[in-house]
């Protein structure tokens, strides 16, 4: 267990960003994201989420994966995308970490995803854990802690005040603490206790969450049954489709494969898709999901049925980002709960 | 990708001489689609259309592109020599790669670069085209004349005599226009009215022709073949049938202030008036400016006399709505002002004529019944000075740029005229260049210089001060160059000729374009004279620049040809670029309806059955024949659901993407 | 607000049971404090869980369009800029307005959670509750109470329709606003910076947008059934995240709305990246009331919109600079 | 008097001067006199302002160098005015002037000359004007 | 923030050839250029013209597209207002683009790059002063990167 002091953390940045590219929670006009990190951009490490999940690190909206060219009536192609340079991601919250994970169900499952790959391998995870839980966030219900990030991360951090703890739990985190050797101090029994006051703090500010306990079982066994049950239409009636669920969700990843075409060369390019979208899986006939309601519920299925069978766990991490950034305040603990039966 | 073949033109050295053509049909062989490439000394000639006929036979081709001058030229040449070869005429392209590149680029490597660049975007544009048949519409078969001079009648009596109903539309109270108002008319110096008056008599008799005199035009619309008009017959307060034309009203019509305009002013004429004896309709007007009755209320002396009882006072302005295939504007001409010409003091002294005014003074049936005296003292004027070029070939702000064509000729007749009769009288004319080119011109003029001793002075006369009853002319003779000062008893200015000053309004409502001297302009100055840019809209006469009476009579019987040709027709091909609705796009908010010019979209209601659930919706509906392809709606429809046929979005945009390549 | 509440299901009540309306358009209370989400009830016994308090910011007339298909007559609750959009779709052929009964709200102004979140009030509240300019925040601790708009939207700080234009139920007397008309602060604040700059803070905003359209469905005048920007088959642009493809679609969507923007500040709201979506429109709106005349898209139905209509002596910027033009 | 006269054309860069400091495009000319029959000082002079023109159109500025026309022009401009093709003809005979006075050594008013004319009444713009316009 | 796609600057140290797309109307403005044609006038060849039946069937979507792919500048030229062929096309046209050009000047762009101008058939000379005026005002503001596609590679 290793710790970095607060006023160090300027210089942490500067030793990783020698040999990694860095990614740090950067704040814009009042917006947080993660976004590479240079000199002098505004660091905030103590927002819960950011606006937009991580998720565009390794799987970024708009990826050119193929360029061709005619030369003299030959046709040549060339494959681009991926990314090969290593990085560092400092300041994601477990959730967002666990989500990681999910996505490493979909794309790295054969056949393989080139690119995907490359970025997930190349990045080295450290995971914050969450000081200040929000009523937004329900990841207990998915079985994530809060307190102690595992899934999908690489060193486990927590903020005990003017230091934060460092423990290497991959390969990779141990290589890259061996690295900043010079800047992490060794930790002593005084910081231990604090760690675990601050663990049982987050606990207990968990419990006190209104979503904490979320009942996932019925769902998924009686979900089946509700397909065609009236509950669908009622909770669509508000949707607009605008597909932002989708779009800031860490776990969503359809994607849309399109094609920039001009005289003598193009681009073939793969880019987020959402299912709210009315031309989603639009097929010569026009698009088996006719109305909304077809395509909100399919959503959900996905998220807490489809995927569960598939891949043994839910495409959901409790976030909570669609719960604040839909316009119309409809989300997925709203589904969860009106299918559980209240 | 269609089979595309392509045509670059020479135009003998016109295109070849800025523009490397082995290059160009080296570059386009190259470029997609095409598989045919031929370059030809002259693509418009018997020739070149052959070569495009056998090609698309031989090769199959689907598309053609022809490089070569503008489509507005020969764009209906190549696309007639298309359909004989069987291929439909609107997947033929021109791409204009001689008035818009070889004609104004000089260096040839970039003008060649250019020409491929233009050809490139009509490939692009050709290969998205579509096969298009155009419409039948049908013809009204009558025939509209706008202005009721020489022009207007010759027009309609052509048009009459091929059996179509005409109507002619006259502003004055009688038709007769210029012409009525002038003495003799050169070169034959026969009388105007002797040549005239028959013909206004056919008019007035003539069963298809239908008079409308004292009426204006109040708008315009429809398109060739269905032009939808509404005449404001303004109220002449005299019953057209009743009046016999005996004349005793306008006799006994006590206001008698105001100045007659067919006189130009050289005498006055009572409220009520006929314009002159021979007026067709020979039915006077009263005009309510002066006229007691309507300005007080007292008087209605004609009214009591009338024996015919035909004076209606409570007569209004009418307004009738009528359709017709074509339209003539034949509008003639006017005089300019000559408040900006001081220093030959026209405003300020009597003796000091235009030459219309000159007309009316030497005409037996003008104020002073042939008597040649002076309108100051009625004395017979011993010196008389013409001056010419008042107001034309003037580049300043005060006059027009342009000479006015026929005033050496009547300058000529009137100064042999007076010779003629009184021989004793010297006449001086003073002028920069005599114009006289037209048959038996020159040996006319000549005449009045060798035979009738007409002095003619070259040089401008600078200033006129009136001394006593005499008008002293200050000018200079450019051969001897001395000043010379002419006591002159009267002077007489060859003012130019202008526009009508409501030639630009009525342009508007015709939607045909004036030039910048407010001319009408034509389709093309040679080979179109008589056309404009609006299919069925003809031009005859000097409303179109200023003429002789022989060139307007003639341009009037090409204009009636041209009436004929297109009444002809029983049907008339309707442009097919009209726009179409795709309703699957369209959410009917109908933004189209309220840009269309021609109200050529209405909304219709939509059935519609999707797999089961079916709803009525409202969409846009475009009428093929109202629509004349402007295009407005396109850029109004957000969704793209309604497009141009021949100009659709995406051919524009492949075309930017051509240039751009 | 509790006393419209009450009015508001009285009202819901007894239209939906004397059947002058087949649904009824309103807002529900989910379990949250910031969570009124929009409803489309039919039975009786479901007005009475109806509410009007400080987060019902969504726009109904919206939903109008999908609910007018398959409803004969349909009640719904207009706010002023909800009323505003709701003449735009009447006169965008969008609604038909015969079928449509109006209850106006008019309205004090909407919260903003992220506003409360950013003064931390958000722990364990359970219910915020509004008269006027007085806002209570009801928590587990205990109860705090704040008087004036600092939590307000920025939009609703300078709303200039607070009563609802057409209503045939008004539900409680009019909000009166005083506060002066300021001529579009914010577009002047902009155009007075240099060139490149604004080229340069618009790129920046621009390349933030990560395609999701949230701006475009939330906006109930982007209402087509196929939007261009949806048809791949128009081949106008694509989802590709290159700085062009950004520009192309924030203009011409600012162009499509250009004269029919009512300004309700909605695309703005629920950006979540947060562009300033409403700098563009506004722009337009102050350039149409410069040149066109107050074009208020809202009140008069009759009135044809300025990009419907022209007048011939229009402002004309690209006349007669260069010789050569009629004499 | 030689009545021939061959365009000489040493004088090319003298009539170029003329075109440069008055603007004026000779060749717009039709000889249409009207500037000449116009010009109240024409009785006086031996060659008219149409003349003068179509000699500068062919040339001969030695004709025109010599003439008294030049000198008699009183500037009044109704030939320009008049003029209907926009020729400033006042301006170009002010050019052929200064043309004429700005040879070297031609200056007609040279600044010694000055104690002799004075007088109290004299105001101080004819001084300047008459340095500006008369001394090389 | 997502990944922006890496946009490649075109080499600018290559001679700067600035392309103008201009989009003429069939009866004036194409009909003014064939008459600056006809009369021998002299306007550089950047200038590329797309015959559109009248000002009024050209949309923002075309404007920016030209920009997208590379133009410099765009033109849209068309009868005066009141000579339209169409009799009201040009009205909307000037509506619609004084509020476009507007707004492209709000988002940064120079007003030069982006011109309307009325031009009669009678006007060859007048089409010609434009076009080349039009040049002298591209080629003052230099080589510029604005609403260009990166993607989009021109044939240099």
């Amino acid at each position: 267990m290793k710790q970095v002091y607060k006023r160090d953390l300027e210089r942490l940045w500067q030793t990783i960003s020698e040999h990694f590219e860095l990614y740090l929670p950067l704040e814009q006009d009042g917006k947080v994201n993660f976004m590479p990190w240079k000199q002098g951009e505004n660091v905030n490490i103590d927002r819960l989420k950011t606006d937009l999940s991580p998720k565009n690190i390794i799987f970024p909206p708009t990826e050119t994966y193929l360029k061709f060219r005619t030369v003299n009536k030959r046709l040549c192609f060339e494959s681009v995308g991926g990314k090969n340079d290593k990085y560092v991601v400092f300041g994601m919250r477990p959730c967002d970490a666990a989500s990681y994970s999910i996505l490493d169900k979909v794309f790295l499952q054969e056949p393989i995803d080139r690119f995907y790959e490359e970025r997930r391998t190349n990045g080295i995870i450290i995971s914050l854990a969450c000081s200040e839980p929000e009523e937004t966030c329900f990841c207990s219900s998915f079985g994530i802690a809060a307190d102690n990030p595992v899934l999908g991360t690489d060193i486990a951090a927590w903020d005990i005040g003017e230091s934060i703890l460092w423990q290497p739990k991959s390969e990779k985190g141990k290589k890259l603490t061996g690295i900043l050797d010079n800047i992490l101090q060794d930790t002593s029994e005084h910081e231990i206790i604090a760690l675990e006051r601050l663990q049982q703090s987050i606990r207990e500010k968990l419990a006190q969450l209104p979503w904490v306990d979320l009942d996932l079982e019925i769902i998924s066994n009686n979900m089946k049954e509700m397909f065609e049950s009236k509950v669908w239409e009622e909770l669509s009636k508000s949707c607009l489709g605008c597909g932002v669920c989708t779009f800031v969700c860490p776990t969503c990843h359809c994607f849309d494969i399109q094609d920039f075409g001009a005289e003598r060369n193009g681009e073939r390019f793969r880019c987020w898709d959402s299912c709210m979208y009315s031309d989603f899986t639009r097929m010569a006939h026009g698009n088996p999901r006719k109305t909304q309601t077809e395509r909100f519920r399919q959503r959900f299925m996905h998220k807490l049925v489809y995927f569960l069978n598939n891949n043994g766990v839910y495409a959901c991490v409790g976030c909570g980002r669609c719960v604040e950034k839909c316009p119309v305040n409809m989300n997925i603990v709203k589904v969860i709960k009106k299918l559980g039966g209240d | 990708m269609p089979r595309i073949g392509a045509f670059v033109c020479w135009c003998g050295t016109n295109i070849a001489g800025t523009v490397d053509i082995e290059q160009v049909v080296q570059a386009v062989s190259e470029m997609s689609g095409i598989v045919y490439v031929k370059d030809y000394q002259y693509m418009c000639s018997e020739v070149g259309q052959n070569l495009v006929k056998t090609a698309i036979k031989e090769w199959q081709l689907e598309r053609v592109i022809i490089a070569s001058c503008s489509p507005r030229m020969h764009e209906n040449t190549f696309r007639k020599a298309a359909k004989a070869a069987g291929l439909n005429p609107y997947l033929v392209e021109v791409a204009n790669i001689r008035e818009h590149c070889s004609w104004v680029h000089k260096n040839k490597e970039e003008a060649t670069k250019k020409a491929i660049a233009l050809i490139r975007a009509a490939v692009a544009k050709a290969s998205l085209n579509t096969e298009l048949i155009a419409k039948e519409i049908d013809v009204e078969n009558r025939a509209l004349v706008i202005g009721g001079g020489i022009a207007g009648i010759q027009t309609a009596l052509d048009i009459a005599e091929a059996g179509y109903q005409v109507d002619v539309i006259e502003k004055s109270p009688s038709i007769g226009g210029k012409m009525a108002q002038i003495d003799k008319t050169f070169p034959t110096l026969d009388c105007s009215a002797c040549i005239l008056t028959p013909k206004m008599v056919d008019v007035a008799s003539h069963p298809n022709i239908n008079l409308y005199t004292y009426s204006e035009i109040e708008s315009v619309n429809g398109f060739v073949g269905n032009f939808e008009v509404t005449i404001k017959q303004k109220a002449r307060s005299v019953n057209l049938e009743k009046c016999t034309g005996c004349g005793i009203c306008t006799e006994k019509c006590p206001s008698r202030k105001s100045k007659s305009e067919f006189d130009e002013g050289l005498r006055t004429r009572g409220a009520i008036y006929t314009p002159f004896p021979q007026a067709v309709p020979n039915v006077p007007v009263i005009d309510r400016e002066h006229c007691l009755k309507f300005n007080t209320g007292k008087c209605g002396i004609c009214e009591k006399l009338c024996p015919a009882g035909a004076i209606e006072f409570g007569q209004e302005d009418v307004l009738v709505t009528k359709k017709y295939g074509a339209v003539v504007v034949a509008t003639g001409f006017d005089i300019i002002d000559l408040d900006k010409f001081g220093e030959y003091q026209y405003q300020n002294h009597p003796d000091v004529l235009t030459s219309l005014e000159f007309e009316r003074l030497t005409n037996a049936a003008g104020p002073t019944a042939g008597k040649f005296i002076r309108p100051s003292n009625n004395k017979r004027p011993e010196k008389v000075v013409f001056i010419q070029c008042v107001g034309s070939r003037d580049v300043s702000s005060r006059g027009k740029s342009y000479c006015s064509k026929i005033c050496c000729m009547y300058t000529a007749k009137q100064a042999m005229l007076i010779k003629d009769k009184y021989p004793d009288i010297e006449v001086y004319v003073f002028y920069i260049d005599v114009r006289t080119p037209g048959k038996n011109f020159d040996e006319f003029q000549r005449r009045a210089v060798e035979e009738y001793g007409v002095n003619y002075i070259k040089g401008m006369v600078g200033k006129i001060f009136p001394a006593g009853d005499k008008l002293i002319v200050h000018g200079v003779d450019s051969f001897t160059g001395d000043t010379l000062k002419i006591e002159a008893d009267m002077v007489v200015l060859a003012a130019a000729a202008q526009a009508k000053p409501d030639a630009e309004v009525l342009g508007r409502k015709l939607a045909i374009s004036t030039d910048t001297n407010n001319f009408f302009t034509e389709a093309h100055p040679k080979l179109r004279p008589v056309e404009t840019h609006s299919a069925g809209i003809y031009l005859a006469g000097a409303c179109q620049g200023p003429k002789d009476i022989p060139e307007t009579v003639a341009q009037a019987g090409a204009a009636a040809a041209k009436v004929i040709g297109l009444l002809s027709k029983r049907k008339l091909v309707s442009n097919p670029c009209v726009s179409v609705v795709n309703e699957d796009l369209c959410n009917g908010c109908l933004s189209c309806l309220k840009i269309c010019p021609y109200d050529a979209i209405a909304a219709k209601e939509l059935a519609t059955n999707n797999h089961g659930i079916t709803s009525k919706r409202i969409v846009a509906k475009v009428n093929e024949a109202l629509c004349q392809g402007c295009g407005g709606c396109t850029v109004a429809c957000r969704p793209g659901a309604i497009d141009l046929k021949g100009f659709t979005n995406k051919q524009i945009t492949a075309e930017v993407d051509a240039l751009c390549h | 607000m509790d006393k419209t509440t009450v009015r508001m299901q009285q009202i819901a009540l007894q239209t939906l049971a004397n059947g002058e309306v087949d649904v009824i358009l309103g807002w529900k209370k989910g379990d949250e404090w910031y969570d009124s989400y929009p409803v489309v009830i039919n039975d009786i016994n479901e007005t009475a869980e109806l509410i009007w308090d400080a987060f019902c910011v969504n726009n109904l007339s919206k939903y109008l369009i999908t609910e007018l298909k398959k409803n004969l007559r349909i009640g719904v609750f207009l706010k002023g800029c909800d009323s505003l959009a709701f003449n735009q779709l009447v006169i965008d052929n969008r609604i038909d307005s015969e079928r449509v009964v109006i209850f106006g709200l008019p309205c004090p102004g909407m919260i903003d959670p992220q506003k409360v979140k950013h003064a931390g009030l958000n722990k364990g509240l359970l219910k915020v509750e509004r008269t006027g300019d007085k806002i209570v925040f009801i928590t587990k601790e205990g109860v705090k109470e704040y008087i004036g708009r600092s939590f307000d939207y920025d939009k609703c700080l300078n709303c200039r329709c607070p009563n609802p234009v057409v209503s045939k139920y008004m539900l409680s007397d009019a909000v009166t606003r005083t506060d002066e008309e300021q001529y579009f602060p914010d577009v002047t604040e902009i155009e007075k910076m240099p060139l490149e700059a604004r080229y340069d803070y618009w790129t920046k905003q621009f390349s933030k947008c990560i395609k999701c359209y949230a701006c475009r469905n939330i906006c109930p005048l982007c209402s087509c059934e196929t939007c261009v920007f949806d048809n791949i088959a128009a081949g106008v642009s694509s989802k590709a995240d290159a700085d062009c493809e950004q520009q192309f679609f924030h203009i011409i969507r600012a162009y499509h709305v250009a004269g029919r923007c009512v300004d309700c500040g909605e695309c703005s709201r629920v950006c979540p990246v947060g562009i300033p979506l409403e700098k563009l429109n506004r722009k337009i709106i102050k350039d149409i009331n410069q040149l066109y005349g107050d074009y208020t898209a809202d009140t008069d139905i009759a009135k044809s919109p300025p990009l419907g209509t022209y007048k011939v002596d229009d402002f004309d910027p690209f006349d007669g600079s260069k010789q050569g033009g009629k004499k | 008097m030689i009545r021939v006269k061959i365009t000489p054309n040493n004088k090319q860069s003298q009539l170029q001067y003329i075109r440069e400091i008055s603007g004026v495009n000779i060749n717009k000319c039709i000889q249409c006199t009207k500037c000449s029959a116009g010009c109240p000082a024409s009785a006086r002079m031996d060659i008219l302002p149409h003349e003068i023109i179509r000699l500068l159109q062919l040339g001969q500025v030695e004709k025109i160098f010599h003439s008294k026309s030049i000198w008699n022009c009183a500037s009044c401009f109704v030939c320009t005015e008049r003029c209907p093709r926009n020729i400033d003809i006042a301006r170009l005979i002010e050019a052929i002037r200064l043309t004429i006075i700005r040879q070297p050594g031609k200056s007609k008013f040279k600044p010694d000359d000055v104690p002799g004319i004075i007088d109290d009444k004299m105001p101080q713009q004819v001084l300047v004007s008459g340095f500006r316009k008369y001394n090389r | 923030m997502s990944l922006k796609l890496e946009e490649k600057a075109i080499s600018s140290k290559q001679q700067f050839e600035p392309l103008i797309v201009a989009f003429c109307c069939n009866w004036c403005s194409y009909a003014g250029a064939d008459l600056a044609g006809t009369s021998r006038l002299n306007y550089p060849a950047n200038i590329k013209i797309i015959k559109v039946p009248c000002s009024c069937r050209v949309s923002p979507n075309f404007v920016l597209r030209a920009f997208q792919r590379g133009a410099d500048g765009v033109i849209i030229a068309g009868c005066h207002p009141g000579d339209c062929h169409y009799s009201t096309g040009n009205y909307f046209t000037r509506r619609r683009f004084t509020l476009f050009a507007n707004l492209l000047e709000y988002v940064g762009i120079e007003r030069e790059k982006f011109k309307i101008e009325w031009i009669s058939a009678a006007e060859g000379n007048k089409f010609a002063t434009v076009m080349n005026e039009m040049l002298d005002s591209i080629n003052k503001l230099g080589p510029s990167r604005k609403l260009r596609d990166g993607r989009w590679i021109r044939q240099q």
